[in-house]
Parts: structure tokens; C-alpha cells; sequence
């Protein structure tokens, strides 16, 4: 079974896709990383930026969390309120 | 109380918010657009927060500083959307009986938003743009 | 902007003040007149000052911070009288480019106060009084 | 020529004398040290209070300090504004 992921994407990585969220394909058991690296591949401009990091559900996630489908995944390029 | 919102924020409720009996200090911290940065002048910023998680990462760093110190009360506003010169984009309060306590609590919090919480800044300048910390 | 009054001390005013298009951060501490000292309940405080030294201490601090920190605006508002519970007994703004220096300065504002300038106060209990500090 | 020097008091020291202003002899070429002692002596339960320092002219002063007729001579007891 191959299943996709809907990322949201904020900041520098919303303006270099042009999106506000992309699907991307998740073999099953796929982590963090891998997610990463295929959105590295979908989109070589991702990697100009400093860091970027992925949460899912709300929560910053360690690159070897296994994602699934149904999660909230979001990328979190470097934050800068205040 | 935590907040994220488009409205300017009002300095005055916030404070009659963290007024109370046991009160003897209040610090309250403001950030501000400014009109320059590294010299290059600022038109105007835009905010833009990952809310869900922009509210619970505030929820978190509240929580530690209730941990840390005897907090009474406390508030933290975040403006997003596009922010003027002199405009406030963020407001720290909070209120201890002593003062030691209300300065390290309000400066752990605004030091910590700045490295947790998602929400971006674009500055805007007569002559291009840039978000705030992407580049290396 | 360095003040001595009676009357109650207006935030909004401070705020005003302190604004410049090259603050990016303000810091604002507010002493308040709390509830009790040492569990001791207070009804009110009275505050009495040398006016003319302290006025000239507060000046000599202020320039002090100034030499310090690159302030941009800073404000120091003292009341003198009787002041109940809730009521603001000092003000200190700090205005600065970064939030760093807006901490520094106003926590050295308010705790050299504290250690210099000839103001007084005796809390009044229930049951008796007491000037602050005067007792071994 | 023995004179008399004007001493303005606060907070503690005022309600311990009652006065918000009292006058103390000031033989020629006394200091700082000389008035407060005069001072103890005229009023014992100054002693109580935990230091008292003085003010000439709206400065602190040291206690080798000579101090004139003319000047604004001050008790300054343990200071607690904020």
C-alpha cells in the first residue's frame, strides 16, 4: 500500500513552492527523515534554507518518527516571532 | 493568558488583566517593528504563525515558567498579519510578588518564543524582502 | 523623562513616550503596592522623598544607564504619598533596538533605585506601622 | 564664632524627633561625623535606626565632610522607594 501525506508549509517554504500545502507519496513505516528527503527531491530551493524542521500533530517530531497518512505534518523552517 | 491575533495589541487590558492584590512587580515586555534592520530600512513586516501549534508551544513555555518561578498572573500576545513602523507584534507580562521574579520569568519567555514557537517574519523593504533567519 | 508625583502614574503616557520608530523593544516594569509583606496584611503604604535629591539621584542613574546601554528613550515616574493596595508606585521604561538591552537596563534602573535615592515608606498595618528598611 | 546648622529630616528620623527640621550647633570646621554625633546626642533613638547617612547640598556626603551654615544639610535613614 502506498499512501501520500499532505504537508503544510509556512514561511520561506510556502513561497518557494507556491503552495500552502503539498502532497507527497509515504511508503508505509516511512519517518520523518524520508518524508524530508523526498520533499528535498520535489523541491531542490528547500535546500537554501538554514534548517528546517517537521511536526507532526502540533509537535515537533525527531527525524526517525514514523509518520502516517492521517498525522498533521507541517514543515517548520527557522522560527522568527517576537 | 496566550493569545495570537490580527487586532492590535491592547497594552491596557493586558494589564488589567495581570493587576491583582498579590501583585508587587509586573514586567511587561513589548517588541516592536522597527524601522531598520542591520541598517537597511524596514517598510513593514509580516507575521505569519503556524496557530495550533504557535498556541500550544506558548502553552509549553507558560508552563515552564510557572515551573521555575511563582508566577501570579501572566499574559503573552503574538500579533500576525502586516505590521507597521512603531506597531507592537508581541507583548510579555507578567506579575510576581517580587521583582527578581517577574524580570527572569519575562525574559525566559520572549527568549524562548523566539526559538520555538512557529511564526515567521518577513521583512519588507523598499527594495526587496526577506524572511528573518532562513538564510545561513 | 524622570518624575516625582502624587498623582496616580499614567501607563499610557509612559507607552507614548517611550515610542520611536527605532525601538524594536520596551521594557516596562511597574512597582505596585501589594496586599502584605511577610504574610503581614497592609492597608496602605506611604511614600515620602527628598524631592530635590532624588529627583538628582535618579538623574545620576539614568546616567549611568545611558553609559551602559544604547538606550533611546527611557522613563522613571515615581509617586510619593499614600498609595493603597494595587496602586503603582513606580514606573521604569526602557526603549532600545534589542530586547537584550531593554532588560539590562531597566532591572539597573530599578534596583539602584532601591539602594539610592532618599525616598521612603512606612507600611501601614492594621495594627501598627512601619518605615521599610529602618529597623537593624 | 559658634553657628547653627538647619538638618532636614525624613521618614523615620522625622517621626522619631517629631520635627521635620531641627537645628544643631555647628562649631567652625565641623564634619560630617561631628553633626551626627551632636545629633545621637540630642535625640538617643536616632541609635535605633539600622544607618543614617547625611546629604549636603542634595549629594551624599562622607563623614570627614565639613559642613557650613549655609548648606541644606539632610539625615538620610535607610532608603525603600519602588
Amino acid at each position: 500500500m502506498k499512501d501520500t501525506a499532505s504537508v503544510l508549509l509556512f514561511g520561506i517554504t510556502r513561497d518557494i513552492t507556491g503552495q500552502s500545502a503539498v502532497s507527497v507519496p509515504l511508503p508505509e513505516g516511512a519517518c520523518v527523515a524520508d518524508l524530508l528527503s523526498q520533499l528535498y527531491r520535489q523541491y531542490p530551493d528547500l535546500s537554501g534554507i538554514r534548517s528546517i524542521l517537521v511536526a507532526v500533530n502540533g509537535e515537533y517530531a525527531e527525524s526517525d518518527q514514523v509518520v502516517h497518512s492521517k498525522d498533521e505534518i507541517a514543515l517548520i523552517p527557522p522560527v522568527s516571532g517576537g | 493568558m496566550i493569545a495570537l491575533t490580527t487586532d492590535p495589541i491592547d497594552v491596557a487590558s493586558a494589564l488589567k488583566y495581570l493587576h491583582t492584590d498579590q501583585a508587587g512587580a509586573i514586567d511587561l515586555f513589548l517588541g516592536i517593528v522597527r524601522n531598520s534592520t542591520q541598517s537597511r530600512p524596514v517598510d513593514r513586516l509580516e507575521y505569519e504563525a503556524y496557530d495550533r501549534m504557535a498556541i500550544g508551544e506558548m502553552r509549553k513555555i507558560a508552563d515552564e515558567a510557572n515551573r521555575r518561578w511563582p508566577l501570579l498572573r501572566y499574559t503573552i500576545i503574538h500579533r500576525t498579519g502586516t505590521l507597521l513602523i512603531g506597531e507592537m507584534a508581541v507583548l510579555i507580562g507578567v506579575a510576581t510578588a517580587h521583582r527578581a521574579d517577574a524580570f527572569d520569568a519575562c525574559r525566559y519567555i520572549i527568549d524562548t518564543i523566539k526559538q520555538t514557537v512557529p511564526i515567521w517574519k518577513k521583512e519588507i523593504f523598499t527594495d526587496g524582502e526577506m524572511w528573518v533567519n532562513a538564510h545561513p
